[in-house]
C-alpha cells in the first residue's frame, strides 16, 4: 500500500441531513429556552421585570445544582439517583449544625460537603461493584431519611445565632450567590466533563461499558467519580438551601427527586448513558422553572400546572428521543 | 416430583427473608401474632400489591411503568367520583381507563422504540396534573360511605380487597407463565432480541404489559379510595418507591427477564409483614422506611452475591459439553 | 362562636354512663396521627403520651405518613385486631377523606378529633373535637393585622392600595388543605374591607421551603404596585417568605408588614423583628387537650353541646369531672418579639409551649 | 423436480447494506421443493443476511420474493413463519431463563392460547426426542444447557413447526459427531417427506453427505446454484475464496527479531492444553480456529479481560499482571477484540475521541487533558491509519465498517504498543479498507511491534502471517511456518479434521 491518501477518500462522509439534525439536537433546548422566554415576555405581563427573572434564577440555582451534579451519573451510565431528597436534607443539616458549633458558614459548607461526598463515594463503591444504581440509591436514600428523621426528632434544625443566611443573600447587581453558584457550578461541571480525564473517562464509560473497559478505563473507579461529584452538588445544594431559610427538617424537600430527574431528561440526558451535557441539564432545570412560573403568572392553579409541566416533560423527551433516533440512522 | 426442588432454590432468598421478618415481628410485637397479624399484613395489600404486581409485569417485560402509582391516583380519583353508579361499575370504569391509557403509553412506547423509564418520568407528572384536575385539587368523598362497606366484610382473614389481589396476582401469575402471550410477554424482558426471532410480536406485547401494568394501577387506586370512601390530589405518591422496593425484594430483575409472579409475591408479602408489623408496634413511620431501605440493601447485596455464584456455576456447567445427549 | 363549622353532637347511641372519675384505670386511648418526623407533631405526641400518663391512661400511637389511604389502612387494621379501647384519638390525614375511618371507628370507641376541623360529614361520626381552632387562629392573625395598622398609619405610614388601604398577599397553607381554607376565611372574614387582596398564593408544602417557593415568585409580580402587608398561614411558612422578601429588597418589618398564623418553626425571625407577630398554637396543650377531653368523656359519658375556647391562665387548670364540649379550643394569643419571652401559660414558657 | 412445477421459493435481486457494508448486493436464491440446498461462502459472504431476510428478521433495501410461484409477503417474522418458513439462526434465538418445553412454543403462530403443564411437557418431551435429547428435563431453564443442548433445541424447535422451508445457519458449528449425525439423520428426513432445507455450513464434509445443489455466496454476491454431484471440494473451496490475493496481502516479514511475548505453561479454561507461544518482533503471528475453538479466549487472557487459571505471560521477558486491562496497556500491550461495536469502539462518539481514550493520562496534566496535544497527537495517528483528519470530530457509528475497524485499531498506536492482539481485523470491513488494514498491520510489525491476529477467516491469516497456529475445539492442532500451507489445507485443518480426512 503506497498510495494511503487514495483511501482515505474511501471515507464515508455524513449526511448532510445527519449533520442539521446534530445540530438541532445540541441547540434544541437553548433555542427552546430563548424562545420561551421572548414568547413569555411579549405575551406575559411582569414576567420580563427584574424581579421576576431574579425570581426565576433563584428558583432554579438549587434544582439546577443538583441536576448538573447529577448529570455525571447519568452520563456515566449508572442511570440516576432515586435518593436525592434526604440526601439533599443530611446536607443541609449537617450545614446548619456544623455552622452553628463552629461559628463559621464555610466550615459547615466544607462539612456539608465532605459528608456528601464520603456517602457518594459510598453509593459509587456499591454501584462500582456491579450493583444496580437506582436500587441503591434508592436504599441508601430511605436509610438516610430514617436515620435524619430519628436523629433530628422532626425538630427544625437551625445554627442557631450564628449567621449563615449570607451564603444566600450576599448579592451582585442585586443577584444573590445562589445563583452565581449555580453559574459556576455548571461552568465547572462543563469544563471537567470536557477537559479532564475523569470527565471523558466518564462519558466513554456510559457510551459503551465494555469498550471502555477494554481501553483501560476503570468502571468502578470511574462510577465513583461520578458520585463524588454528585456528592459535591449536593453538599453545595444543601447547603445553600439550608442558608437560605436558615433552617431545614427532615421532611423537607420533598418534590427535590422528581424535580431533579425530570431536569436532566428534559436536558437531554441518554438513560442509557454517555450523551448529556451538564450545560443542557442546567437549562432542563430552568426552563421548567420558567414555564412554571409563567404559568403562574397568568393565574393557572397547581392542577393546570403539574399537568402542563408533565405534558412539556413527555413531548420534549419524545421528540429529543425522535430527533437522536433520526440523527444516528 | 422435582417440582419443590425446583421451587426452592428459586425463591428460597424471598422465603427465608420472609420468615425472619414474620419471626422478628411477631417476636417484637406480642400484638403481632396469629390471625391478627395476617389479617393486617393481607390488608397491606391493597394498594400496594396490585400496584406491585402492575410494575413488576413490566419490569418482566424489560421495562418501566413508573406512572402506576400516579395512575392508581388518577383512578381513585375517578372511582370516587362515579361512586353515583355503584362499587362494581365505578371501579370497572376506573380500571378500564387505566387499561386504555396504560395501553396508549406501551403503544408510543413501543412505536417510538423509546426508554419506558424516561417516558415514564412524564407521564408520572402529567397523570398526577390530571388527578389535580380531576379532584380540582381537594378531596373528593363519595356520597355515600356505605358503598365502602362491601368492601371491608371480613371473611376470616380476607376481605374482599385482600381476595382481590390474590387473585390478581394468581390471574397474572398463571397468566405470565401458562398462556402465550403470557409467556410472551416474559420472554421480551431478558433476551428481547432471541424473542423476536422466535416470532414473538414485540409491539403488541409491549402494549399488553403496558396495558396491564395502567389496569393495575387503576384497580388499586380505585379498589384503595373505596375503602378510604374518598381520593385526594397528592394521594398514593409514596406508593411507587414502596412497589418499587418490594418488587426489587421479590428478586425482580431491573434489567428484566428474571423473576416471576411468585417472586412479587414473596417481594410483596415481605413487604406488607414489614409495614404491618412495624405498624402494630407503633414504630414511626420514618423507621419504617430506614428498614424498608435497609432490607432493600440487603436484598439486593445477598441477591449480586448469589448470582455470581450462580453464573460462575453456569460458566462450569456449559464448559462440560455435551449433556443429555444419550 | 367560631361557627364556620358545624358543631359536632356526640351520637345518641354513646350518650350515656361513664366511669365516673377522669383516672384511666390503665385503659387504652388509641391514637392515629401523621408522621412525627414533624416537630409540632412530635411535640403533640409527646404530650399526648405525658398527660395519659398523668392520668393513668395507656397510649399507642399509629402514625402514617401524610397519607389519608395509609390512615384508612391503619384503621382498618386495628379496627380488625378487635382490640377494646376507651376512646380513639383522631388526626387525619386528610381531614375531608376521613370521613369513613372516622365512621367505622366511631362504631367501635368514642372518637375525639384533634388538629383538624370536624366536617359536616364527619360531624355525627365524633363525640368530640379538642385542639386548634383554625378559625381562630384566622381570626386573630386578621386581628393582629388590623391593629398593625392602625399603629402604623398612627405613625403616618401611607399604604400603597386604593383609597390608602393596605395591599396584602396572602400565602396561604397548599391548595385542597382544610386547615389553609379555614385559616383564609376567617382573617376574611375578620377584615372586611380592609385590606387590597392582591392575590392568595397556596404553598407546595406546609413548611418554609414552600413558603419561598411560592413568595419568591409571587412578591416579584406585585413588586411594582407595592406590598405592604403578608399573610402567611404559619410562622413556618413566613419564614420562607422573609426571605423571599429579602431577596427582592424589602425589608420584613419596615417595609412589609409580615403577620403569620402558627408559632411553629424557627422563631428567630419573630423574635429578630422580621415576623410582626404569630398566633400561638402550642402542640404541648393540643396533645394535653384531647387526652383530657377524652378523660372527661369518658368519666362522664356526656358531651355538652356547643363549643368553648380555653383561656390562657398561668396555671394548667384542674381536669374536673364533667362533660366536655362538643368542641373545645386551643387559646390563640399573639406572639411577638416583645412578648415571646415572657410567655407563661400552664407555667410553661414559649419554647416550652412549643415543645422545646 | 422438473421446471414445470413452480419453485418453492425464490428470492431476485435482493439488496441489503449496513451503513457502507453491501450485505447484499443483487442476490438470487432459489429453492426446489424437497430439495436441501447447501449454501457456502467465507465468512461476512453475506449468508446470514439473506437466511435472515427470507425469515423475516431483516427487511431487505430491494428485492422481491415469491413462494410457489406467488409473491409473498414476509417482512415479520410471523409473517414468514405464517408463510411456512422456519429458520434455525446462526445467534440463538432461545430465551435463557425460559424452560425448555416454553422456549419450544415461544412465538409459534397459531399454537393454542393455553397448554396445561403436562401438555406442555408431553409436547416437549415429543419434540426433544427427534433430536436425540430424550433424556433432558423439560421444565430445565434453556440458560442450564450446554451450547450443544442448545443448538439441538434450536432445531427441535424448528422441526415442530410443521414448515415447508425450513433453514439451518450453521447448526452443527458448536456439535460433536454424535450429534453432528442426529442432525443430519433429521434433515435427510425433512427433505423425504417433501420439505426444502436451506442448510448453511462451513463443513464441506456434511454438503456431501446430505445437500442436493450448493449456492456460493462471495462478497453479498450469489452464484447460480450448482449439483452436488458434478462437485468435489477443491473446487468448492476455490469457488468461496475466488480472488486474487496478490493485491490484497502485503508481504511478508523481513527480520525476525528477539521474543516480545512469550506465555509459559498458561492455562486458560476454554483450552484443554497448556498454551506455550512464542512472539518474536517483526512476527505477525496468525491464530485460527472455528468458533469455539478457543483462540477467542486465549486473546482475551493475553489482553487481561479473559480468565487464566494458571501460568503466564512474559512481554519483553517481564511477567505481566494479566488481571485487568490497566496492566497490559501500560506494558505496551494493545488489544482489538472481535465484536467491534459491542466492545471495540464508542460508536457514539467522536473519532477523536475514540482515538485518544485509551491513553488520554498520557496527555494529562493533573487530570485535565491537553487539548492541543490530543489533537496533534489523534492527528498523527489518523494519518497514519488513513483516517480523514477532516472527520475527526463525527462519530464513529456514522463510519463504514472498514473505517470503524481503522479507528478500533489506531486508538492503540497511543500506548506505544509492544504487543498487538487483533481479533477478527477484517470482519464486515470492505475490501478497499482490508488492505488498508493489512499493510497497516505488517507495518507496525515491521517497525517493531509484536503482531498477534487470530481469525476464522483461513485466507486472511495465510495471507498476512509468518507464523500459524491452528485450533481445534480447545485445542491447539499444530504451530507452523505460514509457507507451509496451502489455503485448502488450512480450510479443512481448521474446519473439520476427521471430515477433511475423509475427502
Ligand atoms: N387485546 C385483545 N384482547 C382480546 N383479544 C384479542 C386482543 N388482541 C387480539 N385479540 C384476538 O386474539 C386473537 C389473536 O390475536 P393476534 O393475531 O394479534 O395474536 P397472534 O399472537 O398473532 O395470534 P396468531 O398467531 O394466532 O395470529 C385474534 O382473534 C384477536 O382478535
Ligand atoms: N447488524 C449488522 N450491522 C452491520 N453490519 C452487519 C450486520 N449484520 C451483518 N453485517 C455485515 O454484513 C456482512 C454479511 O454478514 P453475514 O452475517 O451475512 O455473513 P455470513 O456469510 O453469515 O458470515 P459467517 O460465515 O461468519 O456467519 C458482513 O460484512 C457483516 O459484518
Ligand atoms: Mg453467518
Ligand atoms: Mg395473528
Amino acid at each position: 500500500m503506497s498510495s494511503t491518501a487514495s483511501i482515505a477518500t474511501n471515507f464515508i462522509a455524513p449526511s448532510q441531513r445527519g449533520s442539521v439534525i446534530r445540530f438541532v439536537t445540541s441547540y434544541t433546548l437553548p433555542l427552546l429556552v430563548a424562545a420561551v422566554f421572548a414568547v413569555a415576555a411579549t405575551s406575559t405581563p411582569d414576567f420580563a421585570t427584574f424581579a421576576n427573572i431574579r425570581a426565576i434564577l433563584i428558583n432554579t440555582s438549587i434544582v439546577g445544582i443538583i441536576a448538573v451534579a447529577m448529570t455525571a451519573i447519568t452520563i456515566s451510565g449508572n442511570f440516576f439517583s432515586l435518593g436525592i431528597a434526604s440526601s439533599t436534607v443530611l446536607a443541609g443539616i449537617v450545614f446548619l449544625a456544623v455552622s452553628g458549633l463552629t461559628g463559621s458558614a464555610l466550615a459547615g459548607l466544607g462539612a456539608a460537603v465532605v459528608l456528601s461526598v464520603a456517602l457518594g463515594i459510598l453509593q459509587g463503591l456499591i454501584v462500582g461493584a456491579g450493583l444496580n444504581p437506582v436500587i441503591t440509591t434508592l436504599a441508601v436514600g430511605s436509610v438516610t431519611y430514617g436515620l435524619v428523621a430519628i436523629t433530628t426528632k422532626g425538630a427544625v434544625v437551625t445554627a442557631g445565632s450564628v449567621d449563615v443566611a449570607w451564603l444566600a443573600t450576599w448579592n451582585l447587581l442585586e443577584i444573590p450567590l445562589p445563583v452565581y453558584i449555580f453559574v459556576l457550578f455548571t461552568a465547572v461541571a462543563w469544563f471537567l466533563t470536557e477537559h479532564t480525564l475523569i470527565g471523558r473517562n466518564t462519558h466513554l464509560l456510559g457510551a459503551n461499558r465494555a469498550t471502555a473497559r477494554n481501553s483501560g478505563i476503570s468502571p468502578q473507579a470511574t462510577t465513583i467519580w461520578a458520585f463524588i461529584a454528585f456528592g459535591v452538588g449536593l453538599g453545595v445544594a444543601g447547603a445553600l438551601n439550608a442558608s437560605q431559610l436558615h433552617q431545614m427538617q427532615a421532611n423537607d424537600l420533598a418534590g427535590l427527586t422528581m424535580d431533579v430527574i425530570a431536569a436532566v431528561l428534559v436536558g437531554g440526558a441518554a438513560v442509557s448513558g454517555g450523551e448529556g451535557s451538564p450545560t443542557r441539564s442546567a437549562l432542563g432545570a430552568l426552563l421548567i422553572v420558567a414555564l412554571g412560573n409563567i404559568m403562574l403568572l397568568h393565574g393557572l392553579d397547581n392542577g393546570w400546572r403539574v399537568f402542563l409541566v408533565g405534558g412539556i416533560v413527555v413531548v420534549l423527551v419524545v421528540a429529543l428521543h425522535v430527533l437522536r433516533k433520526v440523527s444516528t440512522r | 416430583m422435582n417440582a419443590t426442588r425446583e421451587f426452592f432454590p428459586k425463591y428460597a432468598l424471598q422465603i427465608v427473608v420472609l420468615v425472619l421478618v414474620v419471626g422478628i415481628m411477631a417476636t417484637v410485637s406480642p400484638s403481632f401474632r396469629g390471625e391478627a397479624a395476617l389479617f393486617s399484613s393481607l390488608e397491606r395489600l391493597i394498594p400496594l400489591g396490585v400496584i406491585a404486581a402492575g410494575l413488576a409485569v413490566t419490569m418482566i417485560a424489560g421495562e418501566f411503568d413508573l406512572s402506576v402509582a400516579s395512575m392508581a391516583a388518577f383512578a381513585g380519583a375517578i372511582a370516587v367520583q362515579l361512586g353515583g353508579l355503584g362499587l362494581i361499575a365505578s371501579i370497572l370504569i376506573a380500571t378500564v381507563v387505566g387499561v386504555l391509557l396504560g395501553s396508549l403509553q406501551g403503544w408510543v412506547i413501543a412505536r417510538l422504540g423509546i426508554s419506558s423509564l424516561v417516558f415514564t418520568v412524564g407521564t408520572l407528572i402529567l397523570l398526577r396534573g390530571a388527578t389535580w384536575l380531576a379532584t380540582g385539587g381537594v378531596p373528593v368523598t363519595l356520597t355515600d360511605y356505605k358503598l365502602s362497606d362491601a368492601l371491608t366484610v371480613r371473611i376470616w382473614v380476607f376481605t374482599p380487597l385482600s381476595l382481590t389481589t390474590i387473585a390478581v396476582l394468581a390471574v397474572l401469575g398463571i397468566f405470565l407463565s401458562r398462556t402465550r402471550w403470557g409467556r410472551e410477554v416474559s420472554s421480551i424482558g431478558g433476551a428481547r432480541q432471541e424473542a423476536v426471532a422466535s416470532g414473538v410480536k414485540l409491539r403488541s406485547r409491549l402494549v399488553l404489559a403496558f396495558a396491564i401494568s395502567g389496569g393495575c394501577g387503576a384497580l388499586a387506586g380505585a379498589l384503595s379510595s373505596f375503602r378510604g370512601g374518598s381520593a385526594t390530589p397528592d394521594g398514593l405518591a409514596n406508593m411507587l418507591l414502596l412497589a418499587l422496593a418490594a418488587v426489587l425484594i421479590g428478586g425482580v430483575s431491573l434489567s428484566g427477564g428474571r423473576g416471576d409472579m411468585v417472586n412479587v409475591a414473596f417481594g410483596i408479602a415481605i413487604t406488607a409483614v414489614l409495614a404491618a408489623g412495624m405498624s402494630s408496634i407503633g414504630v414511626k413511620a420514618f423507621v419504617t422506611e430506614l428498614f424498608t431501605g435497609v432490607l432493600l440493601l440487603v436484598v439486593i447485596l445477598l441477591e449480586f452475591v448469589i448470582a455470581r455464584v450462580v453464573a460462575h456455576k453456569a460458566v462450569v456447567r456449559r464448559r462440560q459439553p455435551h449433556l443429555a445427549v444419550t | 362562636s367560631t361557627g364556620s363549622s358545624a358543631a359536632p353532637g356526640a351520637p345518641a347511641a354513646s350518650q350515656g354512663k361513664g366511669t365516673g372519675t377522669t383516672d384511666g384505670g390503665g385503659a387504652l386511648l388509641k391514637v392515629f396521627m401523621p408522621s412525627t418526623s414533624n416537630v409540632y407533631l412530635a411535640a403533640a405526641s409527646q404530650s399526648i403520651k405525658d398527660e395519659a400518663k398523668a392520668l393513668n391512661y395507656t397510649v399507642n400511637i399509629v402514625e402514617n405518613n401524610w397519607d389519608q389511604t395509609e390512615q384508612d389502612q391503619q384503621v382498618q387494621e386495628w379496627l380488625a385486631t378487635g382490640e377494646r379501647a376507651a376512646a380513639v384519638l383522631m388526626w387525619p390525614a386528610g381531614a375531608a377523606a376521613a370521613t369513613n375511618s372516622i365512621r367505622l371507628l366511631s362504631a367501635q370507641a368514642p372518637v375525639i378529633q384533634f388538629n383538624n376541623l370536624v366536617t359536616p360529614e364527619a360531624s355525627k361520626y365524633v363525640t368530640a373535637y379538642a385542639g386548634v381552632s383554625d378559625t381562630g387562629i384566622g381570626k386573630e392573625a386578621g386581628a393582629n393585622a388590623l391593629a398593625a395598622v392602625k399603629k402604623l398609619k398612627a405613625e403616618g405610614v401611607k399604604f400603597h392600595g386604593p383609597d390608602g388601604k393596605p395591599n396584602v398577599v396572602e400565602i396561604r397553607f397548599t391548595a385542597g388543605y382544610a386547615a389553609g381554607d379555614d385559616r383564609e376565611k376567617a382573617f376574611a372574614e375578620a377584615t372586611p374591607g380592609a385590606f387590597n387582596m392582591l392575590a392568595v398564593e397556596p404553598t407546595p408544602t406546609v413548611d418554609a421551603q414552600g413558603g419561598f417557593k411560592a413568595a419568591s415568585q409571587v412578591i416579584p409580580r406585585f413588586l411594582g404596585q407595592g406590598i405592604d402587608i403578608v399573610y402567611a398561614h404559619s410562622n413556618d411558612v413566613a419564614n420562607g417568605v422573609v426571605q423571599a422578601l429579602e431577596q427582592n429588597g424589602l425589608k420584613p418589618g419596615k417595609d412589609v408588614i409580615l403577620i403569620t398564623g402558627t408559632s411553629s418553626g424557627d422563631m428567630s425571625n419573630l423574635r429578630g423583628g422580621k415576623i410582626w407577630s404569630a398566633t400561638l398554637q402550642s402542640p404541648v396543650i393540643e396533645g394535653a387537650l384531647v387526652v383530657r377531653t377524652a378523660a372527661q368523656y369518658i368519666a362522664t359519658g356526656q358531651v355538652q353541646s356547643g363549643d368553648v375556647t380555653i383561656e390562657s391562665s398561668a396555671a394548667k387548670p384542674e381536669l374536673k369531672v364533667e362533660a366536655p364540649h362538643a368542641a373545645t379550643y386551643m387559646m390563640n394569643p399573639q406572639v411577638t418579639a416583645e412578648n415571646n419571652a415572657s410567655f407563661d401559660i400552664w407555667g410553661l414558657s414559649f419554647d416550652k409551649l412549643m415543645g422545646k | 423436480m422438473t421446471g414445470s412445477t413452480p419453485l418453492r421459493l425464490k428470492a431476485s435481486g435482493i439488496f441489503k447494506s449496513y451503513g457502507a457494508v453491501n450485505a447484499l448486493s443483487d442476490v438470487h436464491f432459489e429453492l426446489r421443493a424437497g430439495e436441501v440446498m447447501a449454501l457456502l461462502g467465507e465468512n461476512g459472504a453475506g449468508k446470514s443476511t439473506i437466511v435472515k431476510v427470507i425469515s423475516g428478521l431483516v427487511s431487505p433495501d430491494k428485492g422481491s420474493i415469491e413462494i410457489d410461484g406467488t409473491p409473498a409477503n414476509i417482512s415479520s417474522v410471523s409473517l414468514s413463519q405464517a408463510a411456512g418458513i422456519a429458520v434455525v439462526q446462526q445467534e440463538f434465538s432461545t430465551v435463557g431463563t425460559m424452560t425448555v418445553a416454553q422456549n419450544l412454543v415461544l412465538g409459534q403462530q397459531g399454537a393454542p392460547w393455553w397448554w396445561s403443564p403436562r401438555k406442555l411437557n408431553d409436547n416437549a418431551v415429543a419434540i426433544l426426542e427427534r433430536v436425540g435429547l430424550a433424556g433432558l428435563n423439560p421444565s430445565t431453564p434453556v440458560e442450564e444447557l450446554s451450547v450443544a443442548e442448545m443448538q439441538l433445541l434450536e432445531i427441535a424447535r424448528v422441526l415442530a413447526r410443521d414448515a415447508k422451508v425450513i433453514i439451518f445457519d450453521e447448526p452443527t458449528a458448536a456439535l460433536s459427531d454424535a450429534e453432528i449425525v442426529r442432525v443430519l439423520d433429521a434433515v435427510k428426513r425433512l427433505a423425504s417427506e417433501g420439505r426444502s432445507v436451506v442448510y448453511v455450513t462451513h463443513r464441506l464434509g456434511e454438503v456431501f453427505e446430505i445437500a442436493d445443489r450448493v449456492t456460493v455466496f462471495r462478497n453479498g454476491k450469489s452464484e447460480a446454484p450448482l449439483e452436488v454431484k458434478e462437485l468435489d471440494v477443491e473446487t468448492i473451496v476455490a469457488k468461496m475464496i475466488g480472488r486474487e490475493l496478490g493485491h490484497l496481502y502485503p508481504g511478508k516479514s523481513s527480520a525476525v527479531g528477539e521474543i516480545v511475548l512469550e506465555t509459559r505453561e498458561l492455562r486458560i479454561p476454554e483450552l484443554r492444553s497448556e498454551t506455550n507461544l512464542t512472539l518474536r518482533r517483526g512476527e505477525i503471528l496468525g491464530l485460527t480456529g472455528q468458533l469455539g475453538s478457543g483462540t477467542a479466549e486465549l486473546m482475551e487472557a493475553l489482553a487481561g479481560v479473559g480468565e487464566i487459571v494458571s501460568g503466564e505471560v512474559l512481554v519483553d521477558g517481564q511477567t505481566l499482571n494479566t488481571r485487568g486491562r490497566q496492566n497490559g496497556i501500560s506494558a505496551g500491550v494493545a488489544y482489538c477484540s472481535a465484536d467491534r461495536k459491542k466492545d471495540g469502539i464508542f460508536a457514539r462518539v467522536p473519532i477523536r475521541r475514540n482515538l485518544s481514550s485509551p491513553w488520554l493520562h498520557r496527555l494529562s496534566a493533573a487530570g485535565f487533558v491537553s487539548a492541543r496535544q490530543e489533537v496533534d497527537e489523534t492527528n498523527r495517528f489518523a494519518v497514519h491509519f488513513a483516517i480523514d483528519v477532516k472527520r475527526m470530530n463525527s462519530n464513529v457509528g456514522t463510519l463504514s465498517g472498514g473505517n470503524q475497524q481503522k479507528v478500533a485499531l489506531g486508538k492503540w498506536l497511543g500506548i506505544n504498543p509492544r504487543v498487538l492482539l487483533v481479533e477478527e481485523p477484517t470482519r464486515g470491513v470492505d475490501i478497499g479498507a482490508r488492505a488498508d488494514i493489512y499493510a497497516q498491520l505488517r507495518r507496525l510489525s515491521d517497525s517493531g511491534v509484536g503482531v498477534i491476529v487470530s481469525s476464522s477467516d483461513t485466507n486472511e491469516i495465510l495471507g498476512l502471517s509468518d507464523t500459524i497456529a491452528t485450533y481445534f475445539r480447545g485445542q491447539q492442532t499444530s504451530i507452523r511456518p505460514a509457507d507451509e500451507w496451502t489455503e485448502s489445507a488450512l480450510v479443512r485443518e481448521v474446519m473439520h479434521r476427521e471430515d477433511a480426512n475423509h475427502v
